[in-house]
């Protein structure tokens, strides 16, 4: 299990990337264990009892520690209630009660495999993770990103070769990244190797179960990152469930919110 | 002068006034990181069952104003797998533990007591009856006293161990259902379990929680706790425990002043996992500061 | 198409399925300056009462998180001074005015309603059963089905004017009461009513409140209403009318999915005076958006 | 009944005048009627259902409509608990639904009357709006305030001759304003005529009611606003009751916040 820790995180940045979107830059001096894509964070974002459970977000990218700076953690949020809504009010200075890293992040590809970054909505934080660790390591990952129409496209800065997928066709191709993977992408597993893809997905549920049927289809792997409404964040409360292919459940918060496509029941998820 | 924050359950000692509520700390190691648990009095384990149970389908949980609704449904890896995977690491705790039973029947109650005191090294029980009893219809055991008796009766036959009856707030009269608990020998109440409740999502046009509705606890239930606790400890002699909605040291302190012996945080580890820390050492401070010497002496000074 | 949004009560057709819960809108004048009570469909008066009644000392009323308590304790001006000085205001009212009647006995009921039977000029009357039985040793009449099934009825053969009863909260199974109410002959019942609190000042080792417990209102509540309504439309035919916590039409909106005809705003209204204007254009917004044509319709989504 | 109004009102400013105590100055654009000290507004302060009532509070200061620019209404309010620490933390340029004016405020003195202004804590603000209007009618009103501490004393310009009591004796009078107005002021009703002196005092219930025995003792008229818990704030709910004198209750909110020190039992508000 990673080290979590709790502390009082500091906002250095929390700025508009569209009128709904905000991106938050925390000072992660708490710092336990660096965080890996696909991780997260819960935020308490008010001292009084409405909104009252901590929110959960995740990490859309790290900076450690450099001379004379504190290391950065930032998360990419949409208003979309309270609690957020909230948030978005807070001014640099303002201080968070912050806990992470927290659940299990994005395994690495096989040596075989080429990852194929999918997802839209509030995947895109974890993704533009992801897709810079993957850099690091000397990975040109693709990065297939799904958005309603142009106007909400984010003013923040997209990897080299990213494709864009518009509903309204708006920008970029029209249909969503599944549809784009599908027909770009028609290689299915080498015969007799290992995947020949892996997928990593993160974004709304239908996208999530259409991304495991299209990987199902192709013999691909997948990793998918799962929402779910969280109470504890740490595994505690049983709150989180997510229907587990063949019966039962698992915790988004601690047995995910990654897993393998084969773990979930995806559909049982819409 | 220090206080002395030490309280007794039945036979045993707890060192302070503080609980983990039930269904809210897991066993007990998921907080690990986060909570010292060696601080707290005592550890309420979530619900065992004799069976696994897989627990309800999601969403479980909804957020409602000042508090949230839970239709968890007793998820627990069964007396079994609890013997073997929870307990050793439950045994080694310096904290009281509680395990929380659950059952369908009578029998199912009776069991896991009689299975846990097999295996020993546990602390004491704490009987949740706020689950439908399949024998009668569907409606709780919690909600009627000849029932409550009976069980606790059954119960107390098994084991000399400290028996605890949680009380539901979903009845007519909580002072009844407490005396029907001390009459069948419970050492303690336990009260507030969760209040029914429901959240529609128009936009759908359906329940938010798969089960329809669920339990409600957090803040917005803590009046109607303080106001159970209350009544629950001017109907019985035996330990009052409260909780409901407990989430800063001034509201542990109401429910000690309205007749509690010792409290739980549930839903206010959710918020802030240092939460329980911070009331008992908030509880101590205020003890501190008045003068008073022993936890007993808090509910001396209410005045109604 | 704009919704028709008329609903009916007994014999009796409101302009539309929101009103101005009792207790917290006075007699309809005193927020005159502020709301255009016209616009609504129907007010509750505060609880009238044979004799006049001076209510309870204060402090009254304290905050809670997200609700509040109140112990005004049926404070009036008895069935003389309220037909002299509050029935003319009323009577000129447009929208329809329902006279809240509470008393500690049943001839107590009984005298209110045939007094005002005579006085004319309501359209009905929501019967509050949440105070204690003075002879049935304080147990309120609102927890018994047979008490609530027998003064239903005596209040049945007083008036033809539609009887709302009104139910509290504070019970093991609406259900059944709600059958009580319908098997007396009532045209409708309203719930909830407050759940029974209690705030303790700890700086002070005493209760905020003068009384000891209150009545918890608001969206703190609002979850156990929406499920008490559930309970309710499943377990009668009469309309049932719902209220607690409504401060926004998404919250009437849960109301009604669950099964009400109709609902109230009370605590909300003190948070915003406009609040339940701003409830029904919410709920007229939503059907016309959804292309539903009456208010019936609603309650037909619900996917449970 | 002076007609209330519902409006939302801009803070023009939000100024710290002590440690814990601030100064209000909205807009008062929905102006329907001048209020009158010793009337008081209604807040709302979160839109969300924690804090949930609105708060009142005294006007300390209100300024017509003067060339281009809207009347102005303020407030002097203690941080004490949550609506008040929140209202603190905005901005000016903030709005805030307010409802106003309400309630009844302080009656003018009679021919013969010397107004003495009594108070202290929360009771400052309405005290220096009453001054201010009385100042404006001709009349030069002694205004006595008590603190517990000179370093409480906000940094708000008083009127004229204004003298301070402290309890600790760190400036001015060590006593209160009730010790002070004993001592200084001995005469009592003349015989035969009027009240010689009529007492305006606001502050905590103490005060009130040691203000209502000097002013019974020595035959003097006295306005005492009271201060109760309220939840409507226009009369409709009840909940602000004090207890009348001879039985019964009176609502500080309609039939108040200012009463005859004869119309309230003033020490069953202790
Ligand atoms: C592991 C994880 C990582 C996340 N990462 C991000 C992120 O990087 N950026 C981001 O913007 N959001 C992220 N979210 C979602 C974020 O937590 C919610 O948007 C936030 O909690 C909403 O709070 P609110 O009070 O603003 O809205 P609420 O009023 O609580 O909710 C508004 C609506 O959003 C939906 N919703 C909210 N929370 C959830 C949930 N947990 N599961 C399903 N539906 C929900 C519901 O339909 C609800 O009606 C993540 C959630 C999880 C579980
Ligand atoms: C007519 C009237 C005029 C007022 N004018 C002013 C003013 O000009 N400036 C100012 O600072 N305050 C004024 N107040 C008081 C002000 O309304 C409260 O301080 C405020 O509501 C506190 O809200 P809170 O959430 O910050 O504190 P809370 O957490 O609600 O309360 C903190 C503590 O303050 C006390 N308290 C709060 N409100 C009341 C009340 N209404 N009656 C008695 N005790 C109370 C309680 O002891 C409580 O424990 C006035 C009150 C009334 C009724
Ligand atoms: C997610 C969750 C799960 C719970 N599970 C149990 C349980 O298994 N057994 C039990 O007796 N109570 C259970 N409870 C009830 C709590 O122990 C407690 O009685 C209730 O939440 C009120 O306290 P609170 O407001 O501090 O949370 C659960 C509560 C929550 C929120
Ligand atoms: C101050 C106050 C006074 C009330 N007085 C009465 C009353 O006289 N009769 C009655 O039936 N209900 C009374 N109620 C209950 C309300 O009508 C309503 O049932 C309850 O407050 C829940 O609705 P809400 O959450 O919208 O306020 C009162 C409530 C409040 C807050
Ligand atoms: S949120 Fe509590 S177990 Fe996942
Ligand atoms: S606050 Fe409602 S009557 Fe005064």
């Amino acid at each position: 299990m990673p080290f979590v820790k709790q502390f009082d995180a500091e906002i250095i940045e929390n700025r508009p990337v569209t009128e709904s979107w905000r991106e938050l830059v925390l000072s992660w001096d708490g710092l336990a264990e660096t965080p890996a894509p696909g991780q997260f964070l819960t935020l308490r974002v008010s001292p009084y009892s409405d909104p009252l459970l901590r929110r959960p977000f995740a990490f859309s990218g790290f900076v450690g520690r450099a001379a004379g700076e504190a290391p950065r953690a930032s998360v990419i949020y949409q208003i979309r209630g309270g609690a957020t809504r909230l948030l978005s009010e807070l001014a640099p200075g303002a201080r968070l009660d912050a806990i992470g890293p927290l659940g299990r992040g994005f395994p690495q590809p096989g040596a075989e495999e080429t990852p194929i970054l999918a997802g839209g909505g509030i995947g895109l934080g974890p993704l533009l993770f992801l897709a810079s660790a993957l850099a690091e390591i000397g990975e040109a990952p693709l990065l297939v990103l799904g958005l309603r129409s142009l106007s909400l496209l984010p003013r923040i800065e997209l990897p080299e070769g990213a494709v864009l997928c518009t509903d309204d066709g708006s920008s970029g191709f029209r249909g969503t990244p599944v549809d784009w993977i599908s027909r770009e992408r028609p290689e299915s597993r080498p015969s007799g190797g290992g995947a020949a893809v892996r997928i990593y997905g993160c974004g709304p549920a239908p996208m999530l179960a259409a991304l495991s049927g299209l990987a199902g289809d192709r013999g691909w792997a997948a990793s998918l990152s799962a929402e779910q409404w969280m109470a504890c964040g740490v595994g505690a409360c049983m709150g989180c469930a997510l229907p587990r292919s063949g019966g039962g459940f698992l915790r988004a918060c601690a047995d995910g919110p990654v897993f393998d496509a084969g773990e979930i029941d995806w559909k049982a998820c819409l | 002068m220090k206080p002395d924050l030490r309280v007794r359950i039945g036979g045993l000692e707890l060192a302070n006034p503080v609980g983990l509520a039930s269904g809210t700390f897991g066993y007990g190691s998921e907080y690990e990181d986060l909570v010292d648990v060696d601080r707290i009095g005592a550890l309420y384990t979530k619900a065992v069952t004799i069976s696994p149970r897989p627990g309800n389908r999601p969403p479980r949980i909804v957020e409602t104003p000042s508090g949230m609704l839970n239709s968890i449904g007793l998820a627990n890896p069964g007396i079994e797998a609890f013997i073997a995977e929870k307990l050793p690491a439950l045994r080694a705790r310096r904290c009281a533990v509680f395990v929380n039973v659950a059952g369908s029947t009578e029998e199912e109650y009776l069991e896991v007591v009689e299975r846990i005191e097999s295996a020993g090294g546990v602390d004491g029980y704490e009987i949740n009856v706020s689950c439908p009893n399949v024998r009668h219809g569907g409606l709780a055991f919690g909600t009627d006293p000849a029932q409550i008796e009976r069980l606790t009766r059954a119960l107390r036959d098994r084991t000399r161990r400290p028996l605890i009856v949680k009380l539901t707030p979903n009845v007519t009269d909580i002072g009844s259902i407490a005396k029907a608990a001390e009459a069948g020998g419970a050492d303690a109440v336990s009260c507030i379990n969760t209040l029914v409740g429901m959240v529609i999502d128009p936009s759908k046009a359906r329940p938010v929680l798969a089960m329809g509705s669920g339990g409600l606890s957090g803040p917005a239930i803590r009046p109607v706790g303080v106001a159970c606790c209350y009544k629950a400890a001017r109907a019985v002699r035996i330990p009052v425990i409260g909780l409901g909605g407990i989430v800063r040291a001034e509201d542990a302190l109401q429910y000690l002043l309205a007749g509690a012996k010792a409290v739980q945080v549930g839903t206010g580890t959710f918020v802030d996992p240092r939460c329980a820390i911070s009331v008992l050492e908030g509880i101590a401070a205020w003890m501190e500061a008045r003068g008073l010497a022993r936890i007993d002496d808090i509910a001396a000074l209410l005045r109604d």
